[in-house]
């Protein structure tokens, strides 16, 4: 039962915070905390005592009632959002000290809210939850992203739940589809019954699923408002956008098209479709100024880096894709977390903030990540990127693996751009340090990133497990309907 | 730092030569991450024994050359040295694509940080632009290689290469090829090399001359004779391609050469140049052995220049040939070191770099490419030009400036690795043959034929031989006959107590007058069709004509990204409705 | 043994190459409708420039650059056989080969060169600027011709290509590698239309401007020894050789007279223009040569 | 004559039709106003429009004639001759979050026209670059 707490303990974190309130100032932070790490030890704990696939179902009588599936596939996102959730948590300690949210329970509400619902989405195996999870997600996401009430907040705030809305439109119209057809929402009897359907029928349901979950999963040509989200929000937010709720919304819909659509031609179609979105989005990023908005392209880039990944259909791809996922996200947190101090501190979201920047540590752990998101080898980013061109190769789809190392090296250009600045020889100001927790925060995530790149067979056997059983879509149908 | 580093030098050089016979091999299976069968590991080779005695011999001549600045200025240089000397021993003793990838990238990534610090931001981009797309050329091929081979070892590749299809392995080649000649510089990709060497920190610089360009050679050789199997496959155009690439970089990057006022960058156009012979006779059956030979002096020699030229700007504070001058009699040892580099570098007789030139020669003849062989003798005469340009500019002439009469000779410990290296020169010019037997092994291993062998004097090649030792008897025996008979000969000379005392149209000048010739040398050169053409081409309009497009690319794109939603619901109208209809289809 | 044979090159190529240089003045003069000095002047100048003070020194570099010349210009002609088929006379020939020879004939200039150039006399720089950019101007042709000859003898030795020339010397047998290889030996021998490197007239520069007494006796006399073992090289390749003095002394004398005779003849280049024709004219003929020559 | 026309459209074809015509023109309606509106109230009120239409569908289809609603009462104490609750209940949950996100986007515009005076999509350009 214990993969309730992963949703219901965050949930009700919201109903108890005029509780935390009574134990001081600080009560309600140190008491997120606490429960962010809580839940990390849990995930943790589960994990070891976890057999090789042993898997928790908890289930109200399937087909009609809710389950949830803690396999080896979700327990690693579990423990990934946890992980950084509780991070980006400690790191937060003490931003706020200096930069404060206003109604600060109510940040911390939504915050884990969004945890709450990314796990319940990787979590969910029946439809309309994931729909549920999918809309508290979605609403968690608006308000942290308009949480500023500048108005780049709130233009970012709107735009973000009208595209988010209209998601949802389709997402809707996809479930009532597939109940109507099918009965169910049960995610294995659906994908039992699914290639039975009138091709019609399915065709639009996967159409209406691709386009309610590309909008959210920031696929081409459905991210146009990604960067304007990215831009408008906090830094400190859009590490959470950009390493735990794509990441929760990818999964989502790779689980369903490995259950519903696993057609040759569809996937093959999303592989492409990958590839030119990182094509695009690192062609656009080399303009970029603002750096937040540059992440954001960059995050696009591997949004579609991953897409290609997840799309292969093979367990050498999704093994690549899933350290490719672990990497962006440790990465993108580091980036993302170092940005919100240094926004803080030095009042400017330009790239030319990176010449003024006066501090080593800072510095030195930007550039780790930047080169791990580039596939340097020795760092984590490598081992997903090799790995995931290999199973390109041996699939003998090599324009598309020309058309990623091409993307890679634009890519580089715009990183060692941003790098190059960090090394110019212009005058610098007073040094800037941060916090010691805030920098042990952002040395574990490094120390992450190196010690999967130096020693990726730690954590291999775990990542192929998943893998396999991620694409294995019959032992899933079979685990969820022999669960009752 | 600089001592550790010193010391870690000397102890992998010491751990080479005592482990020298020895075989040594570890393997790893990476089943593990996913790659069944796939093993990786590193073994000693005659070749990378061969080639690590290089990269252990630079390490500890920079490292000793390090001592003679006061401060410890390079920490940076000296925190990063070793790692990046193990990234190359690395590429050395790998047998397998997956460990020379990695360090492959290591390579890059350290030299990027130690060029950091002294390059400016667009040189700094320029670098690491080129080196990631080397790296990723190479990523590719090596993948590509994978999916045929399905292992990444080295013995295993050739297999794999065969089983490509005809266009894959022309793909392959033309990655592969692509990525070490950016390494190497070779024209059209050395655009980032000559700002690069020109900017960096003089001992690096250094370091990046004698070592790094020699693992594009490496990763050619390995890749050339391992995966393509060259020499035993019929695939005549490829053989001529690259050799008309080298002797092309040669001859543009001799003359571009000739044309630098800049120390460092008349030097980096010169290793381009050198390292063009040897890609000119990489891809003939008997051309390893002179490829082997003359990566090993230039190796030596471009130390020693580099080493010279560093302790004569850390003397000077100047780095332009118009700006030195008439240090010759403040800095004799400099002189006569440099002199001994020169000579080698044009491949003069009695000293070592004919001995290599002669193997290229005689390679080139072998294979029956006369017209490229013309064009590499061309080049390399045409070098003379730079090199006295070189010598003039420093050491000879007039001081331009006062400074430059005043001051004293370099600092020992850059003497000290420059004499190592002139004896080793000299030595080496004397025995020619001394070193082949080494080569041989290397030969065998690449299952080429060995460079003949009788004696430690005696060069051999299909085409006939040279007796080093006589020639350079001969040569020395000469000259002290008739230094001694100039000597006995009756003379009075006084040495000019003013400078200014020379024949000058009747005139004599005064310090006003622009006396030192060296920046004007060659000039006139531009009146030469084809050389003004050589000088006034350059890659670097192609590169910024693709900068600027891949900019206005990106503009246009962005257009995508808008932010104005009313457009972008449009967008995704079109888009669903794209889908349907490919869907209906 | 070998070491008589040496000394008796050296005293051979001493005095036939000064022999050559009286007679070279003096038809020069006969050219230009004047009389010109004794035969035997150029001699008695050089060992009376010996006997004499030289007046200005600039260190030993500047003492080393003629007595480097010396020495390449001995060395060279060492290690060129003056017969084929004998085995006195042969120098050192034994111990090198063509590449050699071709690397020894640029010692010279070179050594040259470090001794005018720290003489700080910016004209005679200038001098040795021209020199080496018409060296690689002239050497491409010569080398393309060599290049042709060793391939066709598939040897570099120049003792056996000498001999192989006995039916038909390969000035005729290949006219297009003899005419661009005359050419640039024109040049190499410093004669008009590509002098203006030593221009003996009527530029108060070049190389040798800084140089007086025993020195310019020096570079009078490694010019003598330098021009026949030239001589002696051009005709090994592509006149068929010698067996005997005579044939050796015809030989290298008619072209020698061809050689001044060409000289007198036409006017001076300027550097570039020099550059530009040896790169045009002899190199385009040479490749053709190369290609007919080598065609199979 | 009424009497025939209700017989006729009594017919769980003919109601299912209805329900498929009327929820697909009203769902175009709000498309059409999605893409022709700028003002960022009209576009919440086109997004509501699809919402509805999607929810009107859904329910109208898998209604089955001659069933009660799924509701225990007083008449009914267990599940039978009842319609499938599971639609129901999950409209009711899909209505409540459409609510709860168009309630929060106005209020956004609220704000955001507080702040800017901006009232429309196009006008949205805080962030051009």
């Amino acid at each position: 039962m214990s993969s309730i707490y992963f949703i219901a303990l965050p949930l009700l974190f919201g109903f108890a915070t005029p509780i935390f309130a009574k134990f001081g100032k600080n009560g309600i932070a140190y008491s997120s905390v606490l429960l962010q790490a809580s839940l990390f030890l849990l995930s943790i704990q589960l994990f070891v005592t976890m057999d090789k696939s042993i898997i928790e179902v908890i289930a109200i009588a399937p087909p009609l009632g809710i389950a949830l599936i803690l396999d080896n596939v979700s327990i690693f996102f579990v423990m990934l959002f946890t992980f950084l959730v509780l991070m980006g948590s400690l790191y937060y300690l003490k931003l706020r000290e200096k930069n404060p949210y206003q109604n600060e329970a109510k940040f911390f509400i939504l915050i884990n809210m969004l945890l709450a619902s990314a796990i319940g989405l990787v979590l969910s195996s029946d439809i309309f939850n994931i729909y549920v999870f999918f809309e508290i997600a979605g609403i968690s996401a608006y308000i942290l992203s308009a949480y500023r009430k500048t108005p780049k907040a709130l233009e970012a705030g709107l735009k973000y739940l009208i595209t988010g809305a209209i998601a949802s439109i389709f997402l809707v119209f996809a479930i009532a589809l597939i109940y109507l057809h099918l009965g169910t929402l049960n995610l294995a009897l659906i994908s039992q019954g699914f290639t039975a359907l009138e091709s019609d029928i399915k065709l639009l349901i996967s159409l209406f699923l691709l386009i309610g979950f590309g909008l959210k999963v920031e696929i081409f040509p459905l991210n146009f408002w990604v960067t304007d989200i990215y831009e408008g929000s906090d830094a400190f937010t859009d590490a959470f956008f950009s390493a735990v709720v794509v990441k929760a919304y990818l999964f989502v819909f790779f689980h369903i098209v490995y259950l519903f659509l696993p057609h040759k031609e569809f996937t093959l179609f999303l592989l492409y479709l990958g590839a030119v979105s990182m094509l695009i989005a690192e062609i656009v990023a080399l303009r970029q100024t603002n750096l937040k908005r540059l992440f954001a392209y960059s995050s696009l880039g591997q949004v579609g880096l991953l897409f290609v990944a997840f799309s292969m259909q093979e367990a050498v791809s999704i093994t690549a894709g899933l350290y490719i996922l672990l990497a962006h996200s440790l990465a993108k947190m580091v980036i993302f977390l170092s940005l919100a101090s240094l926004f803080e501190k030095y009042k400017k979201e330009d790239i030319s903030l990176f010449k003024e920047m006066n501090s080593p540590f800072l510095r030195n752990i930007i550039i780790i990540s930047m080169l791990s998101l580039l596939g340097i080898p020795l760092l984590a980013g490598f081992v997903g990127k090799f790995l995931l061109l290999k199973s390109i190769a041996f699939s003998g789809l090599f324009v598309l693996l020309g058309l990623l190392v091409l993307a890679s090296l634009i890519e580089s250009v715009y990183y060692f751009k941003i790098i190059g600045f960090m090394f110019s020889k212009e005058e610098r100001g007073e040094k800037f340090s941060l916090s010691t927790l805030q920098r042990a925060v952002l040395l574990t995530l490094t120390l992450g990133i190196i010690l999967i790149g130096i020693a990726p067979f730690l954590i291999s056997d775990f990542i192929a497990t998943a893998s396999s059983v991620m694409i294995d879509v019959r032992s899933y149908q079979n685990l969820l309907l022999g669960a009752n | 730092m600089r001592i550790i580093n010193t010391l870690l030098a000397f102890l992998s050089l010491a751990l080479l030569l005592s482990f020298w016979q020895d075989n040594f091999s570890f393997y790893v299976d990476l089943a593990l991450l996913g790659l069944h069968g796939v093993v990786v590991g590193v073994k000693t080779s005659a070749l990378s024994n061969v080639f690590a005695l290089l990269i252990g011999f630079s390490w500890l001549m920079v490292s000793i050359a390090s001592f003679a600045s006061k401060k410890n200025t390079h920490s940076t240089l000296f925190l990063w040295l070793p790692i990046l000397s193990l990234a190359l021993f690395l590429i050395v003793y790998t047998v397998d694509y997956l460990l020379f990838f990695v360090g492959w990238e290591v390579m890059s990534i350290v030299s990027y940080f130690i060029l950091a610090p002294t390059l400016t931001p667009k040189a700094l981009l320029k670098y690491i632009l080129f080196a990631m797309a080397s790296a990723l050329a190479l990523l590719m091929g090596i993948v590509i290689l994978y999916s045929g081979a399905e292992t990444l070892l080295y013995i295993d590749a050739n297999h794999g290469f065969t089983l490509l299809s005809q266009q894959m392995k022309m793909i392959l080649v033309l990655l592969m090829l692509f990525a070490f000649f950016v390494k190497i510089g070779a024209i059209g990709f050395h655009y980032w090399l000559v700002d690069s060497y020109a900017q960096a920190d003089d001992l690096f610089t250094t370091y990046l001359s004698a070592v790094l360009s020699k693992m594009g050679i490496y990763g050619l050789i390995i890749f050339l004779t391992q995966v393509v199997d060259i020499y035993s496959l019929d695939w005549k155009i490829l053989a001529y391609t690259i050799a008309i690439i080298g002797v092309t970089t040669s001859v543009i990057a001799t003359f571009k050469a000739i044309k630098e006022d800049e120390l460092k960058r008349l030097l980096a156009y010169s290793s381009i140049a050198q390292l063009g012979y040897i890609v000119t006779i990489l891809a003939i059956a008997g051309g390893m052995g002179g490829v082997l030979y003359h990566a090993l002096i230039h190796t030596l020699v471009k130390l020693l220049l580099f080493i010279n030229i560093a302790s004569i700007i850390a003397l000077t504070n100047r780095s332009k040939l118009s700006q030195l001058g008439g240090l010759i009699y403040r800095t004799p040892h400099s002189f006569v070191l440099l002199l001994i580099g020169i000579i080698v570098l044009a491949g003069m007789p009695p000293l070592a770099g004919f001995a290599s030139k002669y193997l290229v020669y005689t390679s080139l003849l072998d294979a029956k490419m006369l017209l490229i062989l013309s064009a590499v003798m061309f080049a390399s005469v045409s070098g003379f030009l730079y090199v006295y340009k070189l010598i003039y500019g420093i050491y000879l002439g007039h001081p331009t400036h006062k400074s430059l009469e005043s001051v004293d000779e370099v600092s020992k410990w850059y003497l000290i690795p420059q004499y190592i290296i002139a004896l080793l020169l000299v030595i080496i010019g004397a025995f020619p043959a001394l070193i082949v037997p080494t080569l041989n092994t290397v030969l065998v291993q690449l299952h080429v034929a060995p460079i003949p062998f009788e004696t430690s004097t005696i060069l051999e090649s299909p085409l006939g031989a040279y007796n080093g030792f006589v020639v350079m008897s001969a040569f020395a025996v000469i000259f002290v006959l008739v230094l001694f008979f100039v000597w006995r000969v009756k003379s009075k000379a006084k040495n000019v107590k003013n400078r200014f005392d020379i024949a000058y149209c009747g005139e004599e000048p005064t310090s006003a007058t622009p006396l030192h010739y060296g920046y004007g040398m060659g000039q006139e050169l531009q009146r030469v069709g084809f050389i003004a053409i050589i000088w006034k081409q350059s890659s670097a309009s192609f590169y910024n004509a693709l900068t600027l497009m891949l900019f206005s690319l990106s503009t246009r794109l962005r257009k995508v990204y808008t932010g104005n939603l009313a457009s972008n619901f449009n967008w995704l109208i079109i888009f669903a409705i794209f889908l349907l209809c490919w869907g209906l289809e | 043994m070998i070491l008589f044979d040496l000394f008796l090159i050296l005293l051979i190529a001493y005095s036939v190459g000064f022999l050559y240089y009286g007679l070279y003045r003096n038809i020069t003069a006969r050219f230009q409708r004047r009389f010109g000095p004794p035969i035997t002047q150029s001699f008695y100048d050089s060992i009376k420039f010996f006997s004499k003070e030289d007046s200005t020194s600039h260190g030993w570099m500047f003492y080393l650059g003629p007595i480097i010349m010396m020495t390449g210009a001995i060395t060279t002609l060492f290690f060129i056989p003056f017969f084929y088929d004998r085995a006195d006379f042969r120098g050192l020939s034994d111990y090198g080969n063509l590449f050699v020879v071709l690397y020894l004939l640029v010692v010279g200039p070179l050594g040259n060169a470090l001794g005018v150039g720290v003489s700080g006399n910016p004209f005679a720089v200038m001098g040795v600027t021209r020199g080496l950019s018409r060296l690689f101007a002239m050497e491409l042709p010569f080398y393309i011709a060599v290049i042709a000859l060793i391939s066709i003898n598939q040897s570099a030795d120049i003792a056996t290509i000498a001999s192989n020339q006995h039916e038909t010397i390969n000035a005729i047998a290949y006219p297009l590698l003899f005419i661009p290889a005359l050419f640039a030996f024109i040049g190499m021998m410093g004669q008009s239309p590509f002098d203006v490197v030593g221009a003996p007239v009527e530029v108060y520069s070049g190389p040798a401007a800084e140089f007086s007494g025993k020195f310019l006796a020096l570079l009078m006399s490694q010019g003598a020894i330098f021009s026949f073992a030239k001589l002696v090289l051009m005709v090994n390749l592509f006149l068929g050789g010698a067996s005997g003095f005579m044939e050796l002394l015809l030989k290298t004398f008619l072209l020698f007279l061809f050689v001044i005779a060409f000289g007198s003849l036409y006017g001076r280049f300027k550097t570039p223009q020099s550059i530009d024709f040896l790169l045009k004219v002899p190199t385009v003929i040479a490749i053709v040569g190369l290609i007919l020559a080598t065609w199979s | 004559m009424i009497e025939g026309i209700l017989e006729y459209l009594n017919q769980t074809e003919v109601i299912k039709t209805i329900v498929i015509l009327g929820s697909m023109g009203l769902f175009f309606v709000g498309l059409f106003g999605l893409l022709s509106q700028r003002h960022i109230i009209k576009v919440f009120i086109s997004i509501g429009i699809m919402e509805i239409a999607v929810f009107i569908l859904f329910i109208g289809l898998s209604f089955q004639k001659g069933l009660t609603a799924p509701m225990l009462g007083d008449a009914h104490t267990s599940f039978v001759q009842m319609n499938d609750p599971i639609p129901h209940a999950m409209i009711l949950t899909a209505i409540v979050i459409g609510m709860a996100v168009l309630a929060l986007g106005i209020s956004f515009a609220i704000e955001y026209y507080k702040l800017t005076g901006k009232n429309r999509l196009d006008q949205m350009n805080e962030m051009k670059h």
